[in-house]
């Protein structure tokens, strides 16, 4: 390789592209949110928007400027770190989203911290013993989870866990929170329900992607030394089988953060997916705009994240 | 009479297809391996070799199983045991050197962390005494830097290194027995010889049995005491080295000392169109590389000033070692990788370097055949209609008389007219390269680029494939320029010959008077190595240490 | 007045119950009530499982959690701009209104000591002294002249500034007075006082992050689309309340969601419940009903000005086509009462009860279309969620049509956006109206022929003199008459089919204490915060 | 649902039984259900003893009895006749665009792979923007932009579904265009849709029929969470997922009407799956 492609060039570029991506997501969803019928003056005075009272609330948001300066505004504003002011309650967009990010992160997180682990555990036990009774177990258990929709494992988990045991509670937010079997008892529910969804396909591509490198003439070495299976798996496969797993596992979670509008509705737990939701549905740009960012910064970052993993788990790109 | 250290009775091992039928690959096969001693299985791809080095492991590869017979190692029945007991036998009673050392070693660990796996698998010693020995058995081998190569991860050593470094990794557990699985024939034969000569003589000093798995019977003959000649899972002769090389007794075993027997090459007979002066092929200091272009050079240049000039109804060989830059002149007079400096002239006319650039006429005139015949025929279609678009794009034949040129391409290559309706999987390795020139030909082209087209093949059938060349030439007044690994095929059918290293022409010479005449260091070390059919020559040679040490690909 | 009657036991209660499961219909179950010796509830209010409200002996303390069903960041702590039922609670809790109304329908006092005038055209509101705001403030005449102006600057956005307008001038008399000249005489000026946008804001209070309010509840965190917390107002003006240390408030728009969440105990009362959980709820000791039909609906309008409303005879045969029965029933679930086509609801005092609701007969619906000349033709029927139940009441009409061989399509249109993009300008579409306290109101707001929301494009110059005349009438008795006629010219004339009065249904824990209906809306017409108490 | 999906399809079964294409017994269970289904879609609304939107009992969430033999739903509506109904429309429309989304994504995957350059550059940057973006919130945003009609819907998912056939469709054809055949094809002087039609897609047809079926499931399962946020056919017709939406509130009830579309969509995915899961090997990994 020439010198000059060294991890750190290929750290930067990728950063930039990563950039630019952002930039074109956010022209995007400008213009998106600017076709999109109604504004938000309309939609705030909602069956009381006469056309005078529209004007009216216009001219004193300031919606009459060209869309364009608007646009550029804001991206001026985010370059000096500013996200804007919310049209809708003069809130800053700061102030609005720092307490839902940070729900959204803990949700994501814990989601994580359990399905993760588990994840990876059944994808690279199913591959090790392929074939194997559990190997079924686990497929028919990944097929299922799969195929049974969201909202329908969001409720039957309330039903059974809240309703009828009455063991969790049926809200994760406001829930007490002062103990740590208190707060995990709170985000238990929305955690087994994102568990379920997010972690089927981690173990469908853990194993598919550990069965790659199993077939490996390096593999078959480790078997022709004598190694155990446990040994080939997890000491031979395993280790080159990181980049994709990492992949995986980044596009997975990238769905945490903003794909969880589901989740949020079901357990009434305010994470920026039903921010976003609702600043689509009040036309409320620097909000949508922002947690549009959020949602494109979170997944490119994984993605750049996996990708890292990938070239630091081989000693070939690393240096 | 003491007791041998392997004895192998009326193995059989079966498979099962792709397609679900189950067949015989190993029918009864018996032999026994003394103590020390190297015996070495012969064979064309698909005689069963490997397999019956795997099975002496109790490992067979997926779809395989072992059906009958039993394998004796030592006091072990190898047949007989669990997969569990087997695995406490691999490494440490019989061990195993791969074919290919690079996909052997797993990339993401360092060399000793596998190098000294077995012995920290079957827990044979503490592991700073299993680090001292393996940096003995690296110096045995005789790598450079033997206290600190073990630090390095598997790319950063060279395929040689790393082939030897693989036999480190094989020996550390002292098996009583080795098996050498094709472990040189992906190397340079510069490096072959210097890897060879380290396998012998730790193998001699350890006074270990060893199984020598080869095609090459020039290699085999270096290393082993015995031979078997295998043949479709079934013995065909065993013998001492000596005796199978001097006197075989098996027609088989003939036919393959046969195929190394050099044919030299005979000139074809001045064309008929003699008249026409011009070079069929001329290069003028061609440039190309790889890489993002800065200031119209490319980042990586392999090609470096390339001037060769070949007559009509000529053959040019062009040699050289991995790395050298013979298959990237070949893909840079093609257009396929454009050169970005230099000009290409075929019949005196210069081409663009871009084939986008080229028309459809200077396109046809010249065509290429590539080394693996089995990616370069699309999968997905029928050797028919392979055959047939060449002829549809530059003549627009069609119907009848498509079909019509078809059969008789296949006819001219020595197909039948049958096998249009088949699909490349269906056939068999040689029978694709020859489809594969039959697909050049329809081109009518007077310039044909052979890309190491014999290598993949087994020598019966690549002697068969240059043979064919031949008559093609005599018939069809066609050039060839053909770039190879291998001196004897060059020399087989060449008039002329190129010898490359790193991206440069190091010398043009003529290839009857090849051996004799070279003068360049680096073409005499590449001539000199060779392997001869002859069990004395490894132990016999003797070449200029430096000269290794500057151009050896080690 | 009503009052839930002491001897109502749990038979009576399992009674009604069956009733409604078998799909008895409102008047049926008043009947029933009035023969059992119970007095119909002015509002049509009803509370199921009675039984805790029997123990109406308030307890102070604990903490209530309350959820709505809809919440976003548009939630707002400003009075005028509130629209959502989550904005109407708070307000309730945080600020006061000059008077409000009760459960019967009548108008109380609250800030206001008396609202009073002559000629129902200038006002003289005195204000009760001693009444201070959060922040220590006290309340004064000032502070009700700039909470009423507001209205009338459009910069405010204010959701009621139509009808702020008529007030030409407000002015202070005195610290506790303040003179309020209308346009034209209005006889329901202090019913108009009682409407949540008129919450009583201070002087001056431009920032609506926190609320500073004279309410019962001071606020303690206000999350717009998540959550709001308030703790009782210690100094609060009234003798009585609130009786709750504290109660948080937030919305779970998922239904099921909702119910589930009551279930599990983790919230106290769960706002309008979908009728179809209410399977759910029965047998569940820990939970009981609170029904409201305060006048609110879901409509059907056809606009006369364009086709195919413009067609008398395609309205004539809508309005036979329309399944009342079956939407009450069905899609309502019983809870609702079948409606006559025009706005005021048995809850108000002057809806007209000789008004019957037109029988379902598709038969004359097929001779009115074929006249029209429109059967076989295909005619889009706009319906959203945003207008509650209009997706089903559609299915029921189309369902009806396609057994005459009219060709209806419901077209379901999003939510976002509904109101400005589809309600009043599509030619066949429904629309969904709030409660509205006074006739009045609902006339100007809908059906004179300069009404902002003339939802069928209704034109009569009769009605619209009639309407004037009606307001500045302080006879109760020809008032009345008034507004009976202009009723009945609605339901003939109009475009506006409103085949039931929906009802809306509060779950709450058996535990809550003092919830009645109000004709404002479902949880006491939203004010239900001071006036609950949580049992032990 | 997932935002993005890169489908490889793992390699269950080493073993094939019989010669050709032939399937094993589990993967022929998925395609008996999947022509079923399939079949009703096509015959379902003359099997359909009721109309979709009629009230055919006063009561909800009924049970299973004779006359209706899947229960009625929240308005006492046959769910057995929307069922059938309903089929139509999850089959329907997820066919149509899992098929929509993978052809626009093969083709522009594999114009991308032998162009190469910065049109495959900025092609592969935008689609990765757009995947950054999840897939149901910008559902919620079409419904809120134009409304909800099947065009709509199949266009939806179409355009949620297209970037991961790309990506998908773009890895394998790269794969490709670097074999041989496909030089030879490039040296004999062939233009782009030659080497894109004739040379590339036969070799990655396979994986991409198998990656096309899990897309499928994906997008049935997407359908069903539109329908959550309001994107789904007219009523009185439902597909299945709207079906199991409209009546969850029957879940605690036991309701068959909400346990019969979940079964429903189940057995689709399910089944199909399974057919993926064991398709012969010939037929998936063709181009490996």
């Amino acid at each position: 390789m020439p010198q000059s492609l060294t991890p750190w060039f290929l750290v930067i570029q990728r950063l930039g592209i990563a950039l630019l991506t952002l930039v074109i997501v956010s022209f995007a969803v400008f213009f998106a949110t600017e076709l999109l019928p109604g504004d938000v003056a309309e939609i705030l005075l909602g069956q009381a928007a006469t056309p005078e009272a529209v004007a009216g609330l216009r001219e004193a948001m300031g919606l009459n400027e060209p869309a364009l300066s608007r646009f550029v505004g804001w991206l001026v504003g985010l370059l000096g770190g500013d996200l804007g002011t919310s049209y809708v309650n003069k809130m800053e967009v700061v102030e609005l989203i720092s307490g839902r990010l940070g729900n959204s992160l803990k949700l994501a997180g814990v989601t994580t911290l359990v399905s993760v682990p588990i994840a990876l555990a059944l994808g690279i036990g199913a591959a090790m013993w392929r074939g194997s009774l559990f190997d079924r177990i686990v497929s028919v258990l990944t097929i299922s989870v799969i195929s049974v929709p969201e909202f329908m494992v969001a409720t039957l988990a309330v039903l059974i866990f809240a309703v009828w045991l009455g063991w969790l509670p049926a809200l994760s937010y406001g829930a007490d929170v002062s103990s740590l079997s208190a707060m995990l008892k709170a985000y238990a529910m929305p955690v087994i329900t994102l568990s379920f969804v997010v972690s089927a396909q981690m173990i469908r591509m853990t194993r598919a992607a550990v069965i790659e490198t199993i077939n490996t003439p390096y593999v078959e070495m480790a078997l022709l030394k004598g190694a155990s299976r446990k040994r080939m798996v997890l000491g031979h496969a395993l280790p080159n089988a990181l980049g994709p797993i990492a992949n995986a596992v980044a596009l997975s979670l990238s769905y945490l953060v903003g794909g969880v509008i589901i989740v949020e509705t079901i357990f009434n737990y305010p994470g920026v997916a039903k921010l976003m939701v609702d600043a689509v549905s009040t036309r409320d740009l620097p909000l949508i705009q922002s947690c549009a960012m959020i949602f494109c910064v979170s997944y490119l970052s994984l993605i750049t994240l996996a990708d890292m993993i990938a070239i630091l788990s081989n000693p070939r790109l690393r240096r | 009479m003491t007791n041998p250290l392997v004895s192998v009775r009326d193995l059989r091992i079966g498979a099962t297809t792709d397609a679900g039928r189950k067949v015989e690959i190993i029918k009864g096969v018996s032999f026994d391996i003394e103590p020390g001693e190297i015996v070495a299985l012969i064979g064309e791809s698909g005689s069963g070799k490997t397999t019956i080095a795997l099975s002496l492991m109790g490992h067979t590869r997926t779809g395989c199983r072992i059906d009958g017979g039993n394998i004796r190692l030592g006091t072990s029945e190898i047949t007989a045991m669990s997969e569990r007991a087997r695995a406490s036998v691999r490494g440490t009673e019989v061990s195993y050197v791969p074919q290919s050392a690079a996909a052997a070693f797993n990339p993401s660990k360092r060399i000793m962390e596998q190098v000294i796996e077995i012995a920290a698998i079957h827990e044979l010693m503490p592991r700073a005494e299993a680090e001292k020995k393996a940096v003995e058995l690296f110096r045995a081998l005789a790598l450079p830097d033997a206290e600190h190569i073990g630090q390095r991860y598997p790319h950063q050593v060279s395929g040689g290194q790393l082939q030897r470094l693989s036999a480190a990794m094989a020996l550390i557990g002292d098996p009583k027995l080795v098996i050498f699985d094709e472990p040189t024939t992906a190397l340079d034969v510069t490096t072959q010889i210097e890897v060879l000569r380290a396998f012998k003589s730790v193998m001699q000093k350890g006074g270990m049995a060893g199984v020598y798995v080869s095609h090459d019977l020039a290699v085999v003959a270096q290393i082993a005491d015995r031979i078997i000649v295998l043949r479709g899972g079934e013995i065909q002769e065993v013998g001492s080295a000596e005796q199978i090389l001097r006197a075989p007794q098996h027609p088989y075993t003939k036919q393959l000392l046969a195929a190394f027997e050099p044919v030299p090459h005979q000139p074809v007979d001045q064309p008929v169109q003699a008249a026409k002066p011009t070079p069929v092929l001329e290069v003028f200091d061609l440039c190309a590389g790889y890489g993002p272009m800065r200031d119209g050079v490319p980042l990586a240049k392999i090609l470096k000033n390339v001037n060769f000039k070949l007559e009509r109804g000529r053959n040019l060989g062009v040699i050289g070692e991995s790395g050298s830059g013979k298959s990237t002149l070949a893909r840079a007079i093609a257009g396929i990788l454009p050169a970005y400096r230099g000009a290409v002239m075929v019949d005196g006319k210069e081409l663009k370097p871009d084939l986008q650039n080229r028309s459809k006429d200077d396109l046809q005139r010249m065509q290429m055949v590539f080394q693996l015949a089995d990616t370069a025929l699309n999968p997905a279609h029928s050797i028919g209609s392979i055959l047939a678009r060449p002829l549809t794009f530059y003549e627009g034949l069609r119907g009848k008389a498509r079909e019509a040129r078809v059969i008789e391409l296949l006819d001219m290559v020595h197909l039948p007219a049958a096998l249009r309706h088949r699909l490349p999987g269906e056939l068999s390795g040689g029978q694709k390269q020859r489809v594969n020139l039959a697909r050049a030909l329809a081109a009518s082209p007077e310039l044909i680029l052979c890309d190491e087209i014999t290598s993949a093949l087994d020598t019966v059938v690549a002697a068969a494939i240059l043979e064919l060349l031949k008559e093609l030439q005599r018939e069809l007044g066609l050039s060839y320029m053909f770039i190879s690994h291998d001196l004897s095929t060059v020399e087989a059918i060449c008039d002329d010959v190129l010898v490359m290293y790193k991206g440069e022409v190091v010398e043009a010479l003529p290839a009857a008077r090849m051996s004799s005449e070279a003068t360049h260091p680096y073409s005499r070390l590449l001539i000199s190595s060779v392997p001869q059919l002859d069990t004395g020559w490894l132990s016999g040679l003797e070449q200029d240490p430096e000269l290794v040490a500057q151009f050896a690909n080690r | 007045m009503t009052k839930i009657p002491t001897n109502w036991t749990g038979r009576d209660d399992a009674m009604v119950e069956q009733m409604i499961r078998r799909g008895a219909s409102r008047r049926e179950l008043l009947k029933m009530l009035m023969s059992s010796g119970v007095a119909a509830a002015a509002g049509g209010s009803l509370l199921m499982r009675a039984g805790a409200a029997v123990a109406a002996t308030p307890v102070s303390g604990g903490s209530l959690k309350a959820a709505g069903w809809s919440s976003s960041t548009a939630d707002t702590l400003d009075p005028a701009k509130a629209s959502l039922s989550t904005d109407y609670v708070r307000c309730c809790a945080f600020y006061n209104r000059l008077t409000f109304l009760d459960e019967a329908g009548q108008v109380q006092m609250e800030l206001a000591d008396s609202v009073a005038s002559d000629d129902a055209q200038t006002w003289e509101v005195k204000l009760k002294s001693g009444v201070t705001f959060h922040d220590g403030k006290t309340l004064s005449a000032d502070d009700v002249v700039f909470s009423l102006k507001r209205h009338l600057d459009e910069a405010v956005g204010s959701k009621v500034n139509s009808i702020a307008k008529q007030m030409t001038e407000i002015s202070k008399v005195d610290d506790l007075t303040v003179k309020i000249v209308l346009s034209a005489p209005n006889a329901d000026l202090p019913t108009i006082l009682s409407l949540h946008h008129f919450m009583i804001i201070a002087d001056g209070t431009t920032d609506f992050s926190k609320a500073n309010g004279t309410g019962a509840f001071i606020c303690e965190a206000f999350e717009p689309g998540v959550r709001s917390v308030a703790v009782k107002n210690p100094n609060y003006f009234k003798a009585e309340g609130p009786y709750l240390d504290s109660f948080e408030f937030f919305a779970i728009p998922d239904n099921n969601a909702r119910v589930n969440a009551l279930l599990s105990g983790d919230i106290q009362l769960a706002a309008s419940v979908n009728p179809r959980s209410m399977r759910m709820l029965e047998g569940q000791d820990s939970v009981m009903t609170s029904v409201t039909t305060a006048g609110n609906y879901t409509n059907l309008n056809i606009r006369l000005d364009l086709e195919p409303g413009a067609k008398a005879d395609f309205v004539e045969g809508m309005k036979y086509l329309v399944n009342r029965e079956m939407i009450q029933k069905s899609v309502l679930r019983g809870f609702a009462e079948i409606g006559n086509d025009q706005p005021v609801s048995a809850a108000n005092r002057y809806h007209n009860p000789n008004l019957a609701p037109r029988a379902f007969d598709p038969e004359k619906a097929k001779y009115h279309f074929e006249k029209a000349g429109l059967l076989g033709t295909e005619i889009p029927m706009v319906a959203s969620d945003a207008a509650s139940s209009s997706v089903d009441m559609a299915t029921v009409v189309q369902q009806a049509g396609s057994q005459i061989g009219m060709n209806l399509k419901v077209e379901r249109v999003p939510s976002d956006g509904y109101w400005s993009n589809y309600w009043l300008k599509a030619p066949v579409h429904f629309g969904n109206i709030n409660p509205r306290p006074t006739p009045d109101i609902l006339f100007s707001l809908l059906y004179s022929s300069d009404a902002p929301w003339n939802e069928s494009q209704y034109k009569s110059e009769k009605f619209d003199s009639m309407m004037v005349e009606a307001r500045g009438a302080l006879d109760e008795e020809k008032r009345t008459a008034m507004y009976w006629e202009m009723q009945e010219m609605i339901a003939n004339e109009a475009g506006t089919i409103i085949p039931a009065y929906i009802s809306n249904v509060d779950a709450v824990s058996s535990k809550l204490g003092g919830l009645k209906a109000n004709p404002l809306g479902g949880m006491m017409g939203y004010a239900f915060a001071e006036y609950v108490w949580l049992n032990a | 649902m997932m935002a993005e999906v890169t489908t490889t399809t793992a390699k269950d079964t080493p073993k094939r039984k019989g010669p050709g294409y032939r399937f094993n017994w589990v993967g022929k269970i998925g395609l008996a259900i999947i022509l079923f289904w399939a079949v009703v879609a096509v015959v379902g609304p003359w099997l359909a003893p009721h109309p979709p939107g009629e009230i055919v009992d006063w009561d909800y969430f009924g049970p299973v009895t004779k006359d209706f033999w899947m229960g009625t739903d929240y308005l006492g509506r046959d769910i057995f006749s929307r069922i059938l109904m309903g089929a139509r429309y999850t089959v329907g429309i997820a066919l149509a665009a899992v098929t929509l989304a993978c052809t626009l994504g093969v083709i522009l995957g594999m114009v991308a792979a032998v162009a190469g350059g910065w049109f495959d550059m900025i092609l592969s940057r935008l689609l990765d923007a757009f995947n950054g973006i999840p897939s149901l919130l910008f559902g919620l945003v079409v419904v809120a932009a134009v409304g909800s009609s099947i065009p709509v819907l199949v266009l939806t998912l179409a355009a949620i579904y297209m970037p991961g056939a790309y990506r998908f469709a773009r890895a394998l054809a790269v794969n490709v265009n670097t074999m041989d055949f496909v030089t030879v094809a490039r040296a004999r002087g062939e233009g782009t849709p030659y080497l894109i039609l004739r040379e590339i897609f036969p070799n990655i047809l396979g994986p991409v029929l198998a990656d096309l079926g899990l897309r499928f499931v994906f997008i049935v399962l997407v359908l069903s969470g539109l329908s959550f946020l309001g994107l789904g056919v007219q009523p009185p017709n439902a597909d299945w997922g709207a079906l199991v939406r409209e009546n969850i509130e029957g879940l605690s009830l036991g309701a068959p009407a909400v346990i019969f579309p979940s079964v429903a969509i189940a057995s689709l995915t399910i089944s199909v799956n399974m057919f993926i899961d064991n398709l012969p090997t010939k037929i998936r990994d063709r181009s490996e």
